[in-house]
């Protein structure tokens, strides 16, 4: 069980290094989780090693909570032949199986039928579940309905996770989506869901590990929806829609400050070893980067490589 | 391209902008379809400014949902609206090729005439740093399905002239608009100016090779044809425009003149458009011999990494080298 | 509002239709309604000359209580250029638009969100609603839940019809579908949604009727589930694979026979009308089967007729 | 086609059948996805016996749901399985295009190597009276996608020797099966034999042209064979069997030998099979001329009307005429 500190520092880490990288729009744009740690976290706090964590493009915070190495993952987001797919995959796309992050996908929806299927292959090695998270925009894809139903006839052990962040680009959760709350989606295929707070990490953890206990148990899939809030644009490429104080509402939501001042009060953590904790997370995004900047392009020759 | 004192310089989403507009002034029954074409304006801002003219009935924000997408828009149209469907990828047109190909190309035929459905599918094609599931040119599927007609413009006053043309058409139109071309200005003709199905356009005139290319790759065949120039090879680069009908016959008149012909286009190369067009030429000629040559992207996925895709892609140093070896 | 014998006798027309196509196989396979009259009945009683009916590929019965000619379906069925579709159709695709029929279309779940599109053109109209039928099958298909939430969301005209016989081919609902009652499938988009005996026409006509009226009142999709069963094979070349007893027990339920024996007991119906019906079903199924035999098939030369 | 003594003569679903017992027995991790595979035994009776001998685990009834059909089919291949789906007909698999081309075709590539996809697709093809959303063949489309292999066998013997290849190979394949073929018997070799990608089959061999088929097209280009042969017509009929990776060394040799070559397919002319494969032999022959027909399905959706279906798909009669044309 990670501790409510660990919880906090694996926030900080990922939040360093989207900061790290933000500073650099010189590789193309990129999707940041910002605002959306907690679930991330949260939920990969409930994941062993036999587990595989799926996720949409917003991934980043994925692949580090996963713990796939900072430099690995920054490396794969500037195209560098060292990146976890040797810079094939780019951002969208990150995966590192080996380590249990089977991998981010950026076809919206795209990657629930296939976590049904890993879930399947889990299941019959005997260990294991999967994991996968999506947004709120894939629940108006007909893949969840049809991955909500196989899953719940096969008894699949997957977990559903809705990182609901109210937007699917500029479109409002309510404009595009008729359920509410959207863990009632799971309710006719009799899919245990719950919604939580999903800039809590403890929130998140808890209602993960509940869940997916269930799951280890046999009990099949489970629906996990974790209101959260995108900080930054959907893309570093794409315009900004939201009035300026929702932004400011959501942003004094931080999962991050909120984490911090819950273990101050409860007298965990004083304001001289959260500093440090900060700086180290900065640390770790520098030096991720460097890895990163040193690292090659890869060979142009190399492009008919792993076709087939 | 110098066009006339009156015409006016747009970009390419305002050649489509500009469009709509006037079609939906002009047809009441026109209705608008995509992600975030509402006040967003739309993914390349080609939607700019209708929704506020429009309203929310007119111009619909739709879930992420492209089967849904395409099959409301096959049946609203089916029922007596005209619909425009943007798919903001065309890698997610796959998403929605059920009620595109098994409804809307066949619902004419198997109703013996009684239905018609005046549908614009609207898919942006093409490569432009976003990876594998964001990058294909799937135009050449399309062009094989009997029913649908499929144009792909390449400058701002064809944007605007085939998608007038597809939004008056009585059946369904697959309308291709690159993402590499949204940057890009060009003359828009005063005087509304509609654009056929079915009639190429000749980019460049010249004498030694026949080019043939639609959509970005135009741009890619007329910068290899500044450079061949320079070495003193006439190349003639015919702008397809429309992929079915295809205009067969300015093909051939400058294959007959030129008797080499090299296809050039961002998708893959097996049973592309390229090896679809050098064979309506040659069935034309009826075995009066040409040269050809074919460029496209490799046979690989086209990776968002910077050094790959360049490298997938065709560029005007391949099509420069496949004329040249063509013609030695 | 049909009255109980006008609605027994438009079941009667629909299988006297079936009985005298079956005797004839030398036309192909056939996929009939027999033992589900009732559900296309009850629900084409609660439409009127503005709506349009969509329906699966299992249509003849919907067509013809929709009021299509029998002759030109016959005509259509038999490949004749007499037929409701110029014989281009055929089985699975029977249309009459004017009539009010927009079509079955044989893809499973095909024909969903083409109906929402039919629905948003009647309502831009502001005349008319648009009912969909479509089996169990179709509730695995995410074109389902896709259409759902649309609908919901543009409060669409439409009635979303589950006529569940409980099989998909071979395949028992229990084994494809976790949702009991596949109605529970509209909850999560507040749609209202309502399960009846599905062989109980005048059960199935006044859910239908009070749905329609909601729907007319502008309060947006409704869902009718009825629990229907199919007296013969999937299709006339499909092998029979349920047990004897369970047949025997589904034909038991008979609509037809159950709707006589309701207006017998309520003394609206004797057994010299009753005849008198079934012998003017069975001599207007034989005079659409003349007309049909008489009719001409299309010209192999029309080939390209009509395909663009 | 005559076998040695010691084979037997099974029916081509026989052959499907014994290819799938013999590899789930041969590797336990392999799982089948289909609608009615189960007790029922499929469509078209391929899977009979194959429930009762290896049970509900691996032999999965699934919902009529392609897109979850081919995503868990991948999702389970790519995660250490090894999956074959079954898609009752061609016509909806675009209703599962994109978890296997937007996914599974690009797994491996955009993973920098790190999953492999061992998947077969299997999905049943062609027209024989189902209308126009049940009789499509667009194999061509899959024949255009990087990481893809597509095969599509005419015989027992080789639909057999191709599924077994396809269930041992560790990326995503495309299994064509013909509807018209089932009802079709051959010879099976007493031992076992695969047939590796992109390997032709010369089914009869002649000298004055080449026609090359996949499928039930192969029938076809037999039965136009015997026809002309008649005539004084001696015919190299190639059943292609591998559409990606093509053999295009053994039509090369065929053609460098009859100087003619006509292409047969069932599905669309346009940007299919028949233009792809005349465009590889032209280019293997660099530029040296040979004669070229291709026949295809007329270009309207192939209805169930018995005239109407014959009308517009390709007949021995046709292929006959185009030879002549060709010859003459
Ligand atoms: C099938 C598909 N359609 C459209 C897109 C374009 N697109 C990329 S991200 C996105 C928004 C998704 O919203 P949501 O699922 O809520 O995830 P979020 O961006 O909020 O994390 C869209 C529409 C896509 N990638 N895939
Ligand atoms: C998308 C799709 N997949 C598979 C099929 C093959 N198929 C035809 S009818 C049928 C069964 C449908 O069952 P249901 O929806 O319950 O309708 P019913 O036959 O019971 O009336 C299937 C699987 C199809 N037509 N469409
Ligand atoms: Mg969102
Ligand atoms: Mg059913």
């Amino acid at each position: 069980m990670m501790t409510a500190g660990a919880l906090l520092r694996a926030m900080q880490r990922i939040r360093a290094f989207e900061e790290a990288l933000a500073g650099r729009p010189d590789h193309g744009f990129q999707l940041f989780s910002m605002g959306q740690e907690a679930v991330a976290v949260g939920v990969a706090a409930a994941l062993g090693a036999d587990d595989q964590l799926l996720t949409s493009g917003r991934s980043i915070a994925a692949a580090l909570a996963r713990g796939v190495d900072a430099g690995a993952i920054m490396a794969e987001l500037l195209g560098k032949e060292a990146g976890t797919n040797r810079g094939r995959g780019g951002r969208g796309h990150l995966a590192q199986p080996a380590a249990g992050f089977f991998g981010a996908h950026a076809v919206v929806g795209g990657n629930l039928t296939i976590a049904a299927g890993v879930a399947l292959a889990l299941a019959t090695r005997g260990r294991g579940i999967a994991a996968c998270m999506f947004g709120d925009g894939a629940c108006g894809a007909g893949a969840l309905h049809e991955t909500l139903n196989v899953a719940a006839v096969w008894r699949l052990p997957l977990l559903l996770v809705c990182d609901n962040n109210g937007y699917s680009i500029s479109t409002p959760q309510a404009m595009a989506l008729a359920p509410q709350p959207l863990a009632a989606l799971a309710q006719p295929f009799r899919i245990p869901a719950v919604t939580v707070d999903g800039m809590d990490v403890e929130a998140v953890r808890e209602a993960a590990v509940a869940l997916a206990a269930r799951i280890r148990n046999g009990e099949g899939p489970a629906f996990l929806e974790c209101r959260s809030a995108r900080f930054a644009t959907h893309s570093t490429s794409t315009r900004e829609t939201r009035a300026a104080d929702e932004l400011a509402a959501d942003r004094a939501r931080d999962p991050i400050v909120a984490q911090a001042r819950r273990m101050q009060a409860r007298g965990e953590l004083d304001a001289a070893r959260l500093a440090a904790w900060d700086e180290e997370a900065r640390v770790a995004a520098v030096a991720a980067l460097a890895f990163a900047d040193a690292a090659a392009y890869p060979a142009s020759g190399s492009v008919l490589e792993d076709v087939q | 391209m110098s066009g006339s004192a009156a015409a006016t310089r747009v970009y390419f989403r305002e050649a489509i902008a500009r469009a709509l507009s006037e079609e939906m002034a002009r047809d009441p029954a026109l209705v608008l379809f995509g992600q975030d074409i509402g006040r967003f304006g739309g993914a390349y801002r080609e939607f700019t400014g209708l929704f506020e003219r429009y309203g929310a009935q007119r111009v619909r924000d739709t879930p992420v949902a492209e089967a849904a997408m395409i099959g409301v828009g096959v049946g609203a149209a089916a029922a007596g609206l005209r619909a425009l469907v943007s798919i903001t990828y065309m890698d997610f047109l796959m998403l929605g090729l059920d009620p595109l190909v098994n409804y809307a190309a066949k619902a004419r035929y198997k109703t013996g005439g009684q239905l018609r459905v005046p549908l614009v599918v609207k898919a942006t094609a093409g490569a432009r740093g976003q990876g594998v599931a964001h990058s294909q040119c799937i135009e050449a599927w399309l062009m094989s399905v009997p029913g649908l007609v499929v144009v792909a413009p390449a400058t701002a006053a064809d944007a605007y002239g085939l998608l007038k043309s597809a939004l008056r058409h009585d059946g369904p139109v697959l309308f291709v608009d690159h993402k590499r071309l949204y940057p890009t200005a060009g003359e828009l003709p005063a005087e509304e100016t509609l654009v056929p199905f079915g009639r190429a356009r000749i980019a460049r005139g010249g004498s030694d090779v026949t080019i043939a290319a639609h959509a970005y790759t135009v741009r890619v065949a007329l910068a290899a044809a500044e450079e061949l120039a320079r070495e003193g090879v006439d190349c003639e680069v015919i702008d397809l425009r429309s992929l079915a009908p295809l205009d067969v016959d300015t093909l051939v008149m400058s294959v007959a003149r030129t008797g080499a012909l090299v296809t050039v286009e961002e998708g893959q190369a097996t049973c592309g458009v390229g090896v679809e067009v050098a064979a309506r030429v040659r069935e034309a000629r009826d075995g009066e011999p040409f040269r050809v040559a074919r460029v496209a992207a490799l046979p690989a996925p086209v990776s968002s990494n910077p050094v790959l895709e360049a490298a997938c892609l065709p560029d005007a140093a391949r099509v420069g080298a496949a004329v040249r070896a063509l013609l030695s």
